[in-house]
């Protein structure tokens, strides 16, 4: 399984802040962006390429081409805005 | 290293003294506190921080190493705060401790712009016209990009020398 | 403007929230708080600051205008103590204060350079091998010589727009 | 006449915090500083060319050629160091 989190906008517009999903047939971030993006609606029009998602693995920024493993906690969420 | 992410106010006196006290080498202290802002076009009545808890103690740890290692200053504090402010609360605190004033001050602005696009914290404004979250500014990359260049680079070494 | 010579310590935290209180405009506030060194190889046990009274707090308050009108900051606090200090007591304390960081960042480096430079104080150190006057250094000069090139006159007119 | 102050090691040097001095032939910086070289001893020591030695006209930094008009304050001090 793998820890899906979401925050901010991200967030708010899933109604969402966790869940976990099969592993199965995701081998990087892109895998992830666009399964995700394939439930539609929200999902499809925050996932899409011309917005920023940032994603972080196992708590570590993370590119698209890096890959996920079995278990690997993934956070998704918009381009940060502290300080 | 003193890295905190809290709800609570800081005292600056205290947290300054704290970095420097018990090593008398160090001579310059840089710091930086960021404010909730409001102006006449954006008259903002609170924000409220939100963050990602798991990532964010090691992602500022990550930050002040990188500081301490590319500037070879002495120490570094940053306390983050979270939750409900309002107008002229205070955000953040980076303090930066070194033997002379050059590597602090540089360490200083090198930790701000690395937490502004690297630190999992988001903002989210309350208006009179409603509430929505800020959006990443531009600048903010800019500002983050010049620390990679090769001149930054060669600075370092200066430091190191 | 908070411009103060005294032979007093001062509370970092109480002079900042001075700065910012009352101006929600005020987003972004640098400092910078040199101290009395000792290192290994020059074990000051005291330093004895003079400084030319008639000149002092006008050369500081000329400083401040300058950056507050280069950088385009909203307020400025300078203290320097004078008189007889220990390693690890504070000597100066700069605030900048403004909408955005790089400007305050800039701002404070420009006042401490420029104080390095041109505020007439003299340190004198007592050592356990006797007593003598810091000689000025180089590298302060090339320090502040770098406000004057072509590259931050364009900066200035930046902060202007 | 002219009000002339020194500081730190040029005070301690001259054994002189303070002295008035008649403004008659001294029309610039470099003038004063040709007139208390000419004392010899220490002063021709430290107002010799090789060392640095700061000038301010009434509490203004100056330069060598800068005017010096009767009642003004002359500083002479080494080059500052505080902060």
């Amino acid at each position: 399984m793998l820890r899906i989190l979401y925050f901010a906008r991200l967030r708010e517009t899933f109604c969402l802040s966790f869940e976990e999903i099969p592993s199965e047939s995701i081998n990087t971030v892109s895998d992830l962006k666009f399964m995700l993006a394939q439930r539609g609606g929200v999902w499809s029009r925050e996932l899409a390429s011309d917005r920023a998602v940032r994603v972080a693995v196992n708590q570590e920024m993370a590119h698209d081409g890096d890959v996920i493993r079995e278990g690997d906690e993934i956070a998704l969420f918009p381009p940060v805005t502290g300080g | 290293m003193y890295i905190i992410v809290q709800e609570n106010d800081f005292d600056i006196d205290s947290e300054i003294t704290r970095l420097y006290q018990g090593n008398p080498a160090i001579g310059a202290v840089a710091s930086f506190v960021g404010l909730v802002r409001a102006e006449a076009d954006n008259p903002v009545n609170a924000l409220t921080l939100e963050h990602y808890p798991g990532m964010t103690q090691k992602s500022l740890e990550s930050i002040a190493n990188e500081a301490l290692d590319r500037f070879n200053i002495m120490d570094v504090t940053i306390i983050h705060r979270t939750g409900f402010l309002i107008p002229g609360d205070r955000i953040v605190l980076v303090i930066t401790a070194g033997g002379h004033r050059e590597q602090s001050f540089l360490a200083c602005e090198f930790i701000m712009d690395y937490l502004k696009t690297s630190a999992p914290f988001w903002k989210k404004e309350t208006s009179p016209t409603g509430s929505h979250w800020v959006e990443a500014q531009k600048k903010d990359d800019v500002a983050f990009s010049r620390w990679g260049d090769d001149n930054m680079k060669n600075l370092k070494r200066d430091f190191k020398a």
